[in-house]
């Protein structure tokens, strides 16, 4: 066992780190989450001059031909920074569903300028029951000639509102029992005709969206997969995204430490630094506890799926962990900070929100857990 | 032993409840909402005269200070019967007024009491400093004596109702050379004297509380509670009544929140059928019952003559922490949905729940951190010893 | 409200506490946890002579006329003393069956004996699945001619080696959905042909047994309650003695702090008491939050009881919470007192046991809080 | 990143996994369970002989003291794989033969550490005494040289494997004068030395651990390991290996918790089928995941020729309150089964459940509390202050 990254990843985190800690310190992260649109153009342009947009696409497509544990040393400092944007929508979430179920034709269309930063993408995923349980999927997609017809409603689809292609699950087939069959993804053009976007207000300044489609055309072509057995492929992409989240909350739950612990050792009370008070001291141990185990589960299974091991059990059994853990982590920082941590000017709330988010997102602990349990066989 | 309020309770809460119901207006609960339920706003303090009229603000006041000589007990179900309805928090009446009751002179009673009993005016608390928290003993505002006044020249922060308050219940050292516990008063000075300037300050609840500033302010030796450099022991006796937490606002949450899952449907049946949720709702209505348990307690100290020692803690700290968790417990059954703010499309409960889960934050650190309070309880409540 | 003891019931607890003492102390706990019997038959005719067994019976059958808050009085002072024996199985089990279903004759029957220390009852009740769920009961009762022939084997049966008669729920009509009709209880002889008694083996020493009845017969007239109705009975003497339980709980809770709070006054480490650590403090000041909640929800559970108000849902919420303060308190008294805590002879470990024991019995937290969830309407 | 042993790793897992499986006989489990998994019974002698003679028992140290020079990652999964099968606690060969390897003369090593390799040996822990448990720099037991040897006097309690072990890895006190942490020597003494006398003392789990007094007891100094008075800083070292926790016992429980939820059948259904249960079996799979993660970078960080620093008592910490839950859940699961003991008609799992969930106690006391453990994190891995 080997718990480091290599040289090249090292180097990778260190950049991000010094990028991000220049293009996002946290009065940006406050502006996007207040901004209508979200994100930077400018700095979109330098991640991906930087080949951040294809760190996982392979060279074929323009992209840099990296590890999913490659892309986690990626998004553990974006954690870290709090960055908010449609990076994980086009990157994590879309460009899983590309790489896993796109066709040459389709990848060589859709890649190439994402690669470039200049194609946006999401996925259009969940409905009205909030869950991502394949008998949410209600959107149909009804066959006429050479096109289909797509009807229903997303919701909370990230960064819709910027995106130009979604992917779309839709119900083309017969529910089975377990309602896994009859799922079909389809590549959709947001600016397809049918297509209306509302905008959704979230706690944590993330732009989700809801998502209307009436009547939308869409070409055989853009059929994504196998016709009916699209769940496979989302099931896949879920866990990896729920890695990838995981990936996010590492460096998050860093930088709440790295804002609790010195200030338990600066502020004083009682005539000594709280931190010298053993409840303090305790909490700060119960955080880093959190924030090790959280690591290593994360990247054990971001390493899984680099090697093409199988990984499901272990990409839930971390997004189980880390949506508690984190939270946690978080919790006792602001114990620690105090009052100070309950201003909006204090970046603990920033982290204190992403936390949440990043819990509820793609499968809370008690989803994780049940799935869990069906690994266990039980 | 006896867990039901007795019938001359019953009589008066029916009236209580009867009387919330016709009289708190959306207007009302949007205007105690956007300043974070302080008392002070202009249908707040409307709404107030009113509602102090029936001498309900303070009914365990003696008649003649404005209350109807009834008994704790009474008292603190009618405050738990507004938190539940619309929480409004009362510094004078609540906290400093129950300390003046005890503490202070004669004179300064009859100039307090009556005013604070009808709700004519409000306090905000002047505690907190930049360097004094958890620690409160190591405040460092000077208040010099100069004739008939004090000279008061010094920095609060974390002082939340000042902006819509009246006056200032400020904590001041009086004696700097004095040692701790022993060199510091209480007054009370109007927010409205010169020097004195107030910078607001935003919380991650999106509420506002505020910096102080004083800069060479005079206030009149007439404002002192009690007596001079014992206003520590006014100070924590004052805590104690603020961290009496009637925890009705969080209480109607839940209740909110468990007909959310009645209502809710997720793949063909109702969330309130998911055995997962079941437990956690359970729960949580257990852990409300408990601390409903020991809320009453402390009346029944009160009304039995003693002063609450540990208990209020165990309270302050049961309750916050149950506070959080029915903010999160929220979160979780309302899932994806519970991020949505107030006013987004698609938004259940009015994005209550993410507002009070941000809020939720400040329960367990204001008027003492649960840390505060366990060592309250095991230093005061079960004598283990400090050193 | 009053959260205060009449003086009466001061006066019995005081006595209790006394009586206890003597005849109670630790080592006489642990000699009854090895014992076969169980119990001391001297003891308890002592305590019949206090009027103990007859505390909650109505005058007119040789009892106190008590009420169920004055027993709880009574089971606290056991609870700290760790008392096991047919107490609570005679008294609180046994006792409310038939106070809450049996008619006038059998009362008169029954009772009376009981009260004078003579004749020990217990309930036959759970079943293979050992749950305390109607679904669980099996046994049946086939009406032949004036007697009715049960068959069945009852596990977990208390105290039922040294029992005289037993209340044994059986199926006598058809299951409905809920499982809630069709029980009757009946109360057995124990010493009728037919019935084979095997000992358990208990961690807490407690004695149970396993209770084969075959081809038992059993008069008419020894029906309790009525035919196919036994449920209701059953259901609200598990909450009752669900109450009860908690009553011990709450002596047991006091008594470990009696141990683990002076303990940490007096041993030093690291050239101070233990108890001036902050993180003892804290376990200790948790200690005293479950303790207190537990006495309140106890007590007002039983206070309803006594009082004739629905106490359903108070009853349930106090054994979930019960189940689950008493075992963390323990646990964080053996934090608090160390190595010393695990050792057989130091008292600790009596209620290490106990708290499980009476966990588990008649319910346990999640047993209950689906209980709640159901008053609760959900 | 790697998270899989490496090929040679599981090559010698496989002949591991062969070994125990062909020679952990009934009985054997029977004696070793009698003794509270303490090397030292017959049976397990004689096992131990045959299994160490693979170099298994110290595959990390040196050839030619006994081990294979492989990687401590490859010596903790060895240690997992036997805890998982059948639990021996080895002092000599896991807690002290590692000190001594790191701080013990030529001569010391060449006499210890080659009889401890192969099994021969068998050292009880000597530290607690009654005033020093988690403070063991307060220990007292005197040891005065008197030219070729130390005289002995003192006592000590909870050192377990005293009544099965050969000799006793003693901490003692040499200087008296000396300030603290500079006074203790440590030492090995032969458990049969006259003056020694072992008296037994019973713990809830029905297992022995014994007080044992020094009267005279004459000490050759041969016996001191390392350098006289350093003997705190050995003894640290030690308590950090004792510290390094193979949780394979309990997870060989919690399997066979998991196996009873899908045999047993409540109203028609396996319990495994209930929500609750999968909730509760499926976080505790998750936990036995992350203490695995753990416990296997203390492995890491040695191979990588680091010490490990706070990391060892995290796991320590992780994996002790991991075990109480194991057994506490076990005791939820199996319900009024549960409390069933072995032997008794109708116990459930041969009353394994009950008899861990007593035994359980002690993890998060023994090798130092939990809270001893997270002082230790918070000040040497976050470098909090101690005052």
């Amino acid at each position: 066992m080997d718990y480091e990254f290599s040289k090249t990843q090292k180097i990778l985190k260190d950049e991000a780190h010094r990028f991000l800690a220049k293009e996002c310190p946290s009065d940006v992260v406050r502006e996007m989450a207040e901004d209508e649109i979200g994100y930077s153009r400018d700095m979109w342009q330098k991640m991906a001059e930087l080949d951040w947009m294809g760190i996982m696409v392979p060279e074929q497509y323009d992209g840099m031909g990296g590890s999913f544990l490659d892309m986690t040393a990626l998004l553990s400092e974006m954690g870290y920074h709090c960055m908010q944007g449609p990076y994980f929508a086009t990157v994590v979430m879309g460009g899983l569903c590309i790489l896993e179920a796109a066709n040459d034709t389709q990848k060589a269309d859709i890649l190439p300028p994402v690669c470039r930063g200049e194609r946006l993408l999401s996925v259009a995923w969940v409905e009205s029951d909030g869950t991502y349980n394949p008998e949410g999927i209600s959107m149909t997609a009804e066959l006429q000639g050479d096109e289909y017809l797509l009807n229903g409603t997303k919701l909370f689809v990230p960064y819709a509102h910027v995106a130009d292609r979604l992917v779309c699950a839709t119900r083309t087939g017969q529910r089975t029992d377990d309602n896994h069959s009859g799922i079909t993804l389809f590549v959709v053009n947001t600016r397809q005709p049918g297509i209306s976007i509302e905008p959704l207000i979230t706690m944590a300044g993330d732009k989700q969206s809801a998502v209307n489609f009436k009547n939308v055309r869409v070409s055989k072509d853009n059929l994504l997969g196998q016709l009916d057995q699209g769940w496979g492929v989302l099931k896949k992409v879920l866990l990896m995204a729920a890695v990838a989240k995981c990936a996010e909350m590492i460096g998050g739950a860093q930088k709440a430490m790295d804002m609790a612990v010195p200030y338990a050792k600066g502020r004083e009370q009682f005539g000594r630094p709280v931190g010298a008070f053993q409840a303090v001291q305790h909490h700060c141990a119960n955080m880093l506890t959190y924030s090790d185990t959280l690591k290593f589960m994360a990247y054990q299974a971001a390493w899984r799926i680099s090697e093409r091991l199988p990984f499901e059990k272990e990409a839930s059994m971390c997004k189980a962990w880390g949506s508690d853990a984190y939270r946690r982590l978080v919790a006792l920082a602001h114990q620690v900070v105090g009052g100070m941590g309950f201003m909006e000017e204090y970046d603990l709330q920033l982290y204190f929100k992403h936390a949440k988010a990043a819990e509820q997102v793609l499968g809370d602990a008690d989803f994780h857990r049940e799935l869990v349990a069906q690994e266990m066989q039980m | 032993m006896d867990f039901e309020f007795a019938p001359q309770e019953q009589a008066v809460l029916k009236e209580v409840r009867a009387f919330l119901k016709s009289e708190i207006t959306p207007e009302l609960k949007a205007e105690s909402l956007a300043i974070g339920y302080c008392y002070g706003g202009e249908l707040g303090r409307k709404f107030v005269h009113k509602f102090a009229a029936n001498r309900w603000l303070v009914p365990n006041w003696p008649e003649k200070y404005g209350g109807m000589g009834a008994s704790a007990m009474l008292t603190f179900a009618i405050k738990e019967e507004l938190a539940y309805t619309m929480p409004l928090i009362f510094v004078a009446a609540h906290m400093a007024g129950p300390t003046i009751l005890h503490f202070g002179s004669e004179e300064i009673k009859k100039e307090w009491l009556l005013p604070i009993a009808r709700g004519e005016v409000e306090f905000a608390l002047g505690y907190t400093e930049p360097w004094a928290g958890s620690d409160l003993s190591a405040l460092k505002i000077d208040a010099v004596g100069q004739g008939d006044h004090f000279l008061l020249n010094g920095q609060k922060t974390f002082n939340t109702h000042t902006h819509v308050a009246d006056y200032h219940w400020l904590a001041t050292i009086t004696d700097p050379d004095a040692k701790r516990y022993q060199n510091m008063s209480m007054m009370i000075v109007d927010l409205k004297t010169p020097g004195i300037t107030i910078r607001p300050m935003i919380t991650m609840a999106g509420w506002q509380t505020n910096e102080v500033f004083y800069d060479n302010v005079k206030v009149p030796k007439e404002c002192l509670v009690g007596d001079l450099n014992q206003g520590f022991y006014y100070l924590m006796a004052a805590l104690d009544y603020e961290r009496m937490f009637p925890l009705g606002h969080y209480r109607r949450l839940f209740d909110e929140i468990v007909q959310y899952t009645r209502d809710t449907q997720v793949n063909g049946q109702p969330l309130s059928r998911d055995p997962l949720i079941r437990q956690k709702m359970a729960q949580l209505s257990i852990e409300l019952e408990a601390n409903k348990l020991i809320f009453f307690r402390l009346a029944h100290i009160i009304d039995k003559g003693k002063i609450p020692n540990y208990e209020t803690s165990m309270q302050k700290l049961f309750a916050t922490e149950l506070a959080q968790k029915i903010a999160n417990t929220g979160m979780d059954v309302l899932g994806l949905y519970a991020q949505l703010k107030k006013g987004s499309q698609h938004a259940a409960l009015q994005g209550q729940i993410e507002h009070h889960y941000r809020w939720s934050v400040v329960e367990t650190i204001y008027a003492g951190t649960s840390e505060i309070q366990r060592n309250i309880m095991a230093l005061r409540g079960l004598k283990l010893p400090s050193k």
